[in-house]
């Protein structure tokens, strides 16, 4: 195809050109295009179909707030679905598609739909669909949602990556329009660390698009100038392609910086876009002004555009829409688009409503033919390629309206401006402002960067702004032609009409809330830039309201759609969460073990061994030999807090529901924490290594959390105990050594006597190992055997456990993973993260009698209340199968024999179910309601997901060894 | 140091550390340092630091380090710091400091509970903007302050313009090294 | 959000964890007649203002000291903070 | 009878032949009369569907419903349209399916269509102890008379192929899911309640905000409003988010925060995601409208606010969680984010109740559950409102519980409102 309507002039490179497709059609551009002003180059306006009606449409605009011209952007994972061809900057070798649209964009089945248009109306789903009564969910919705949607997703994993930052400055300027370029000169040149941000690839906003002269050049060059000048500046960043998304609080702004979507592909190891977070101590909002069309009858058709647009394709793009245009306009602005058209030898007629004229029809299916104009009571009709309306201007107000701040009416220019403080901090300049002409522009920009930098103690330079035009903007307001039997599109990528406000009015949705939702007006990809105005005019009017009272909607982040990759950053993949590795993770590996992810961390599960194929195989087999003579298990994720201090005992005793002061140095305690309102918050063992020193452990999941608390209540609570925290957490590669074999494997490793003299049950003592490396041992067991946790610098983990398994195969020695140590733990009844819910207090726990109610620790008095001392409440409780052969299932719910499946009827619930290789049989704890009087009844353990059921019987929790004999040997 | 039979590892889990240069900068992993926290117990401020200051310790100001010979320090908070010495004398860090605090101070071994990577290279900033809420730019050349990477809870101590440390958690050692490492190619 | 840390400076809300209503500093005793309903007030009812609000932030990726920030509620202006340890103090709480 | 007339297939086609002339308003506007036997205060979808069910369930006449905005302006306007009843604790679930049942005959019952599509909620699991839990929780369900199916990872997988079943850093292993879950329109909700109170002669005054309440020897006698003094034998409050201003008027302190949960919409794509679905190893759910777009959430932001407006920390935190359920969304773009104040209570559960004032009614607490709440909360606020007595599902819900220790905490957070 040749660039048909390819004219003189424009910031293009003509020197190179690139080759692009649209819907499998080669065409050729030039950079600096977009894909919107290429294609209209070529002669191609059709570029998209609305969302209900499947209108074919053209672009309106040359910019971000463009409805219509939404494009499948690349082909394969990286498919970008909606994007807007009036911001997609061209490269070589483009591909885009149409989309919504089936089995083509210019001729689309579902099109049929604007044929039924009037059965769909706003508010049609609410009435419509409910026809008969059962056809809703059956037969409608399910139509509905197949035609559901405009671009479709690749389903493939987007392959690009995508970075988060942090930038600060003094002020941010948001846009680089003229207002923003003389903002950035004052304050860069005042020494300010400036950040200037536009969407645009091109800096000089407006300026771009314009034929006026700054400072005797052209604007563009103007711009090009100050670019150039502020690009010296160190203390100024320059972030072309970037797009402030949104104000959030305390001068923070989001950014999203697209750093290769110019490219083909991103260059390797760079991002496709970058989420920045700009912090600023200023902010100036000069993101110039979004035009709005007038709604007159089949204002839709490819080839009628905003009058600016039109103007900027063929100023800053060298492109014609048509060679005969007809410029619709209510304001000055409108006129000179008519003039730069001219002067480029485009045949214009302008329509002026000022003069008494209007466009009330318009011909050309796919694309604009003719216009019908209605002149002194005379109707006419122009044929024409294009037509460029101009109902005015709106100011850019999206973001100063970030907080929920609502925009100022401005009479003057039939517009709302920024609210003055809506956000702190922030500042309006230029058209954002209401201030439309260049001049303004720039002596606004520099006077927001004047205040900005007086606010911030910096010396203000003097003012040096370049001559500009100062032109009156004059506009009559004129929001649609009346009188039209057909539709007039308001929003048009929603196919909102104006009939369907006057529908809205009608039923009573006036408010601009009810409006917005009943109609979707300005619920498109464009958040309505160019439509809410307009609507809200339109409805001001039927109610007899002027629009500042009619008001308008919440503006909300963010400014333009932003892809969810951008929001995600790295964090993503196996890069969600960063990964925790144990001290023993490197010789796990080399075993082949299967790892679980335990919050952060990954642990072993159990370590297979040749031969074995289920994983229940390797878990008896670990736990058989632990309990037969020695088993060794990772335990270094376990939370480790260093307490000290003259008070570390009195704080002790606070933070603990049981006594701690009584525990003596060189021993350990089983210590049970409490939540505020009484439930159990999480337990652990802590010893007491010296008079004013203990160390505590915690739970895996708990540890950030626990040690979070004991901070409140340091600071908070007892601000005066003299106590010092800190985390060991990762400090140590700590080993659980369990089994009747512990001692005796350890004795090899350990350089001191650890008999049961030297170190009896709950003992525990700093030693050395291996010749002498430091380390600590504690005689502490969760798996009912004799059992340690030894401790050296993490440093060494790897070398201890390779050390230790080499030592203890004379003993048959195993390590074990999560998977038996979980299976010891229930033999033994030991409470963990199922039974430690959230939602049981000690009593349910059997632990009731820890409570001391003699000092007045953190969740003693509310653990007394009725509703948690309830006689009748969960106990725990241990579970057997009737017929040791049948398998227990954890969240089962009890209930009585013959008790029927309702709610009722339910005893409570098996936490915990684990098969025990030492009773031959599947194990379980649960919480039953008066679990202490069922020892010895017979229930059923129900499982109603599954639709199985076990006879059960209640037996205690202490499955193994319930005398405690293994773990003092 | 102790003769014992038992072989250490580096955070990253190799029997050396790691090295990259990527651009212009170098990754480091750093394991030759000991480290202990320090915190007056109440009402023995004074104390703690004119015993610090008789042994050598620098104690800095909030939110700064300070170098020396054999003992460097960082802040943590009120009235803690980091003491960084060379591991191959200071093993046995905390056995070392605590005759010189007596009872007038908490203090916790914690050699191995962090690993340390160092980054130097000239415009640092262009890499760290994309790791962490720091302001390099407008930052002196003796900042320490708490940071997050990448979700993981970090030290950043600056030790000139154009050098840093990064503390990480030992077990998220490999984490670190590849968000730095990521953020090194996506800024040169 | 920015939190200007007495010791810290400014430092964005994210590094901190939040806990609720400064009240809770306000630990009643719990050996005391009717420890209960005391308790319940305590743990349970809040003002829950739309406006100035004095509340507990722990900064948690920073030096770990619990902060009363006074913020309102309605704009999320922050006029005042301090250590959590001095107003606890200056609430007569001690050990 | 008041109103617009019934909305019926012919009626629509005869309305579309004749230029849609015929639809008249879909309520009134009426000003406000000196004093009515009930007042409820708030016009979002559960002081609209209390209004309702006073009307059409218990037969009460003389009903106003005072709302300071518009109809439907609060957080029934600003969620993300879920229903289900998948609750664990014998408190809440009854009440929920209960809910559940009412949506299901909802549209018949007021003759509007609020699309109520029950296409499936997957929460999905990713470690054992989630499997155990969502196995207690499923069997707590059917319990109560709910529908719960554990689907393994295979089942998963066929129903979304798309998710990250490969690479992720937390894998899943399977689903709880609940076929009758599903989405609502929520905007023809508010409407549909308050077409429906409309014509049953409920007065629904719009911009009329409570500016205090009266009382006399312990007894309310009626508000007064920016619309002057309003007298009133009863008066019922369900203005969640704002429960605490509104009850600061009568010097009620409540076990509830404000706090704001931030909504997101993507831009419209074709058809992706048919049912609803929850990950269950960060801050993410999702579901697909109508229309196209992705309609997800996470947590809320933390801190107090009626702000109405979050921050970025919590949208970054949603989208990694969307990006690691659903690595192909990075392309698809976030259009809007909005926030809404929510009632969050002391252990997570809302609070439908009598105050130590007689005559005057609670109901809130409605943390970030109170849209598929809005049936049942209209019903037993209604019940409470007419007879005096809790409806049978909603028993638990009181004030006294806290004082009790009889907390109906779901996630086991305590009393730290941010948690639940």
């Amino acid at each position: 195809m040749t660039q048909s309507n390819r004219i003189a002039g424009g910031q293009i490179d003509r020197t190179r050109t690139l080759s692009f497709t649209f819907d499998g059609v080669a065409y050729r551009g030039h950079p600096g295009d977009t894909l919107a002003s290429a294609l209209l180059a070529n002669g191609v306006r059709l570029m998209g179909r609305s969302f209900k009606y499947h209108r074919p449409r053209g672009p309106i605009s040359a910019g971000s707030e463009e409805p219509n011209a939404l494009v499948e952007l690349r082909e394969g994972a990286r498919r970008e679905p909606n994007t807007r061809a009036t911001v997609a900057e061209l490269f070589d070798g483009l591909s885009a598609d149409s989309q919504n649209r089936w089995p083509s964009l210019s001729f689309d089945a579902m099109s049929i739909k604007d044929r039924l248009s009037s059965f769909l109306t706003a508010g049609f789903y609410d009435t419509t669909f409910r026809w008969p009564a059962s056809f809703w969910e059956k037969v409608y919705e399910p139509i509905i949602r197949k035609a559901a949607g405009l671009g479709a997703m690749s389903r493939l994993e987007d392959p690009d990556q995508y970075d988060k930052g942090f930038l600060h400055c003094d002020l941010l300027i948001i846009g680089a329009g003229p207002a923003g370029l003389a903002a950035a000169l004052s304050a860069g040149r005042a020494g300010a660390q400036v950040i200037l941000a536009d969407e645009d690839f091109r800096m000089g906003g407006r300026l771009n698009a314009e034929t006026h002269e700054v400072g005797g050049m052209t604007g563009a060059g103007w711009a090009v100038q100050a670019v150039s000048e502020l690009s010296h500046m160190p203390n100024v960043r320059l972030m072309p392609r970037t797009t402030i998304i949104a104000a959030v609080d305390h001068g923070i702004y989001g950014a999203v910086e697209r750093v290769s979507d110019h490219l083909a592909v991103p260059a390797p190891g760079k991002p496709r876009q970058i989420l920045w977070r700009i912090y600023s101590r200023r902010a100036i909002l000069a993101g110039g002004a979004t035009e709005r069309p007038i709604a007159f009858e089949n204002n839709d058709r490819p080839g009628i555009m905003l009058a600016g647009a039109l103007r900027a394709y063929a100023n800053r793009w060298g492109v014609a829409v048509g060679r005969r245009a007809a410029i619709f306009t209510n304001n000055d602005d409108g006129l000179r688009t008519a003039a730069d058209l001219k002067a480029k030898g485009v045949e214009v007629r302008v329509i002026d409503v000022r003069k008494g004229e209007e466009v009330v029809d318009s011909s050309g299916r796919l694309g604009l033919k003719s216009v019908t104009i209605r002149s002194g009571g005379r109707l006419e009709t122009f044929p024409c390629e294009a037509l460029g309306v101009s109902g005015g201007w709106n100011p850019n107000v999206n973001v100063a309206s970030h907080h929920r701040g609502r925009p100022v009416w401005e009479p003057a220019i039939e517009a709302f401006v920024p609210g003055q403080g809506d956000i702190p901090g922030l500042a309006a300049a230029g058209a954002a402002a209401g201030r439309f002409s260049t001049r303004a522009a720039l002596e606004t920009g520099a006077a927001a960067a004047e205040e900005a930098l007086s606010d911030l103690g910096l010396a203000v330079p003097a003012r040096d702004l370049p001559q500009a035009e100062d032109g009156a903007y004059a506009i009559e307001p004129k929001w649609y032609v009346a009188g039209g039997k057909g539709r007039a599109w308001i929003d048009q990528q929603n196919d909102v009409t104006l009939k369907d406000v006057k529908l809205a009015h009608q039923e009573n949705y006036t408010s601009v809330e009810h409006l917005k939702r009943y109609t979707t007006l300005g619920m498109a990809t464009d958040q309505g830039k160019t439509a809410n105005v307009l609507g809200l005019a339109v409805m001001a009017g039927l109610t007899g309201k002027s629009i500042p009272e009619t008001g308008t909607t919440i503006y909300r982040p963010p400014y333009t759609p932003v892809a969810m990759g951008t929001l995600a950053g790295r964090s993503r993949g196996q890069e969600f969460k960063p990964k925790r590795l144990t001290p023993s993770h490197h010789w796990a590996s080399e075993q082949g073990a299967v790892f679980v992810e335990v919050g952060m961390w990954l642990r072993a599960q159990w370590l297979p061994r040749p031969g074995e194929t289920t994983w229940r195989e390797s878990v008896d087999r670990e736990v058989l030999q632990t309990r037969r003579s020695v088993g060794i298990c990772d335990v270094t994720t376990l939370g480790k807090i260093d307490i000290q201090g003259r008070d570390a005992a009195a704080f002790l005793d606070k933070v603990y529901a049981n006594n701690f002061a009584s525990l003596a140095v060189g021993k350990c305690r089983y210590g049970l924490m409490l939540r505020e309102d009484g439930i159990v918050y999480d337990d652990g063992t802590t010893a007491r290594l010296g008079e004013h020193e203990y160390v505590m452990t915690t739970t895996t999941a708990n540890a950030v959390l626990v040690f979070r608390n004991l901070e409140y209540a340091r600071q908070c609570l007892y601000p005066d105990m003299d106590v010092q925290l800190i985390s060991t957490t990762e400090a140590w590669a700590q080993f659980s050594v369990a089994g009747p074999n512990a001692r005796r494997l350890l004795q090899k490793i350990v350089d001191q006597d650890i008999s049961d003299a030297a170190l009896p049950y709950m003992g525990c003592k700093e030693i050395t190992v291996c010749g002498g490396l430091r380390a600590r041992i504690f005689r502490i067991s969760f798996s009912g055997e004799l059992a340690y946790e030894i401790a050296v610098p993490t440093r060494y983990g790897d070398a201890l456990i390779r050390e230790m398994v080499a030592q203890g195969a004379e003993f048959d020695a195993v390590v074990y993973g999560t998977e038996a140590l979980g299976v010891m733990r229930v033999e033994k009844g030991h409470v963990a993260g199922n039974e430690l819910n959230g939602q049981s207090s000690a009593l349910n726990m059997g632990l009731g009698k820890m409570v001391s109610r003699k000092k007045d620790s953190i969740g003693m008095v509310l653990s007394q209340r009725e509703g948690m001392t309830d006689p009748d409440g969960y106990r725990l409780v241990g579970v057997k199968p009737v017929n040791s052969a049948e398998k227990l299932t954890a969240g089962s719910h009890f209930l009585d024999k013959g008790a029927a499946p309702v709610m009722a009827n339910d005893l409570g619930w098996l936490t915990s179910v684990v098969y025990s290789p030492h009773l031959g049989s599947s194990i379980a704890l649960g919480y039953l309601k008066k679990g202490d009087e069922r020892r010895g009844a017979r229930l059923r353990s129900v499982n109603l997901l599954a639709k199985t059921e076990v006879e059960v019987e209640i037996v205690s929790p202490h499955f193994f060894d319930p005398e405690g004999e293994r773990l003092r040997g | 140091m102790a003769e014992h039979r038992l072989k250490p590892l580096t955070p990253l889990g190799h029997d050396r550390p790691e090295t990259v240069s990527i651009g212009p900068v170098t990754l480091t992993e750093v394991v030759d340092q000991a480290l202990a926290s320090l915190a007056a117990r109440q009402g023995r401020e004074e104390e703690v630091a004119q015993k610090a200051k008789a042994a050598g310790i620098p104690l800095p100001a909030a939110a700064r380090a300070e170098p020396g010979t054999p003992y460097g320090a960082f802040w943590l908070s009120e009235q803690s710091w980091m003491v960084e010495a060379p591991y191959a004398s200071h093993e046995d860090i905390r056995a070392i400091l605590l005759p010189l605090f007596g009872d007038a101070a908490s203090i916790t071994e914690q050699t191995d509970a962090w690993v340390r990577f160092d980054v130097s290279g000239s415009d640092l900033s262009a890499m760290f903007e994309r790791l962490c809420n720091v302001d390099l730019r407008a930052a002196p050349d003796n900042l320490a302050t708490r940071t997050v990477i990448e979700h993981m809870g970090c030290y950043l101590v600056r030790r000139a313009r154009d050098r840093l440390s990064v503390f990480g958690a030992r077990s998220s050692a490999a984490a670190l090294w590849h968000a730095l490492e990521t953020a090194a190619h996506s800024a040169y | 959000m920015i939190i200007n840390h007495p010791i810290l400076g400014p430092r964005d809300a994210q590094e901190f964890v939040y806990l609720g209503d400064a009240g809770l500093i306000e630990r009643p005793d719990g050996l005391a007649e009717g420890a209960v309903d005391a308790f319940h007030d305590y743990l349970y009812l809040r003002d829950n203002p739309a406006g100035e609000h004095r509340e507990l932030w722990y900064h948690e990726q920073g030096d770990r000291s619990w902060l009363v920030v006074t913020r309102n509620t309605l704009t999320h202006e922050i006029t005042r903070v301090e250590l959590a340890r001095d107003v606890a103090r200056a609430k007569g709480r001690s050990k | 009878m008041f109103g617009t007339g019934r909305y019926s297939g012919w009626r629509v086609v005869k309305e579309a032949l004749t230029g849609h002339k015929g639809w008249k308003p879909a309520w009134r506007d009426p000003e406000p009369q000196k004093s009515y036997d009930y007042i409820v205060i708030g016009g979002g979808g559960h002081g609209l569907a209390t209004a309702y069910y006073l009307a059409k369930e218990f037969r009460q006449a003389r009903i106003a419903v005072l709302e300071k905005g518009y109809l439907g302006g609060g957080n029934v306007g600003r969620n993300t349209t879920i229903i289900r009843s998948n609750y664990l604790l014998d408190g809440n679930e009854p009440f929920y399916e209960f809910s559940l049942k009412l949506w299901e005959g909802l549209e018949q019952d007021f003759n509007y269509n609020a699309m109520v599509s029950q296409r499936g909620i997957l929460n999905l699991i990713h470690t054992d102890a989630q499997r155990d839990a969502f196995t207690r929780r499923g069997n707590a369900m059917i319990l109560n008379g709910a529908d719960a199916d554990l689907l393994d990872r295979e089942q998963v997988r066929a129903m979304y192929p798309f998710l990250n079943f490969d690479n992720a850093r937390f894998p899943i292993k399977g689903a709880l899911m609940q076929r009758r879950g599903g989405t609502v329109r929520h905007d023809a909700v508010a409407w549909g309640y308050a077409r429906g109170a409309d014509q049953r002669g409920v007065d629904l005054i719009q911009n009329c905000e409570v500016i205090g309440i009266r009382t006399e020897n312990g007894h309310v006698t009626g508000v007064d409003t920016t619309r002057g003094f309003i007298g009133a034998k009863k008066v019922g409050v369900a203005v969640a988010g704002s429960s605490s201003r509104v009850m600061s008027h009568v010097g009620m302190r409540l076990p509830i925060e404000s706090h704001v949960l931030q909504a997101f919409v993507s831009e419209g794509l074709k058809p992706l995601i048919d049912g609803v679905m929850t990950y269950g190893a960060g801050h993410f759910y999702v579901s697909q409208s109508d229309k196209g777009g992705l309609v997800f959430g996470g947590d809320i932001d933390g801190y107090n606010t009626y702000a109405q407006r979050g921050n970025m920390p919590v949208v970054e935190d949603v989208a990694e969680g969307g990006m690691s359920l659903m690595p192909m969304i990075g392309r698809a773009r976030l259009l809007r984010t909005w926030g809404g104040v929510m009632d969050m209570s002391m252990d997570g559960s809302p609070i439908i109740d009598r105050t130590d004032i007689g005559g005057l009614y609670f109901n809130g607490g409605w943390c970030y559950g109170g849209f598929k709440a809005t049936p049942a909360s209209g019903w037993c606020f209604a019940h409470l409102l007419a007879t005096d007595r809790p409806h049978e599902t909603a028993t638990a819900y009181r004030f006294d519980r806290f004082r009790k220790g009889l907390m109906i905490d779901e996630k086991g957070q305590g009393a730290q409102p941010n948690l639940h």
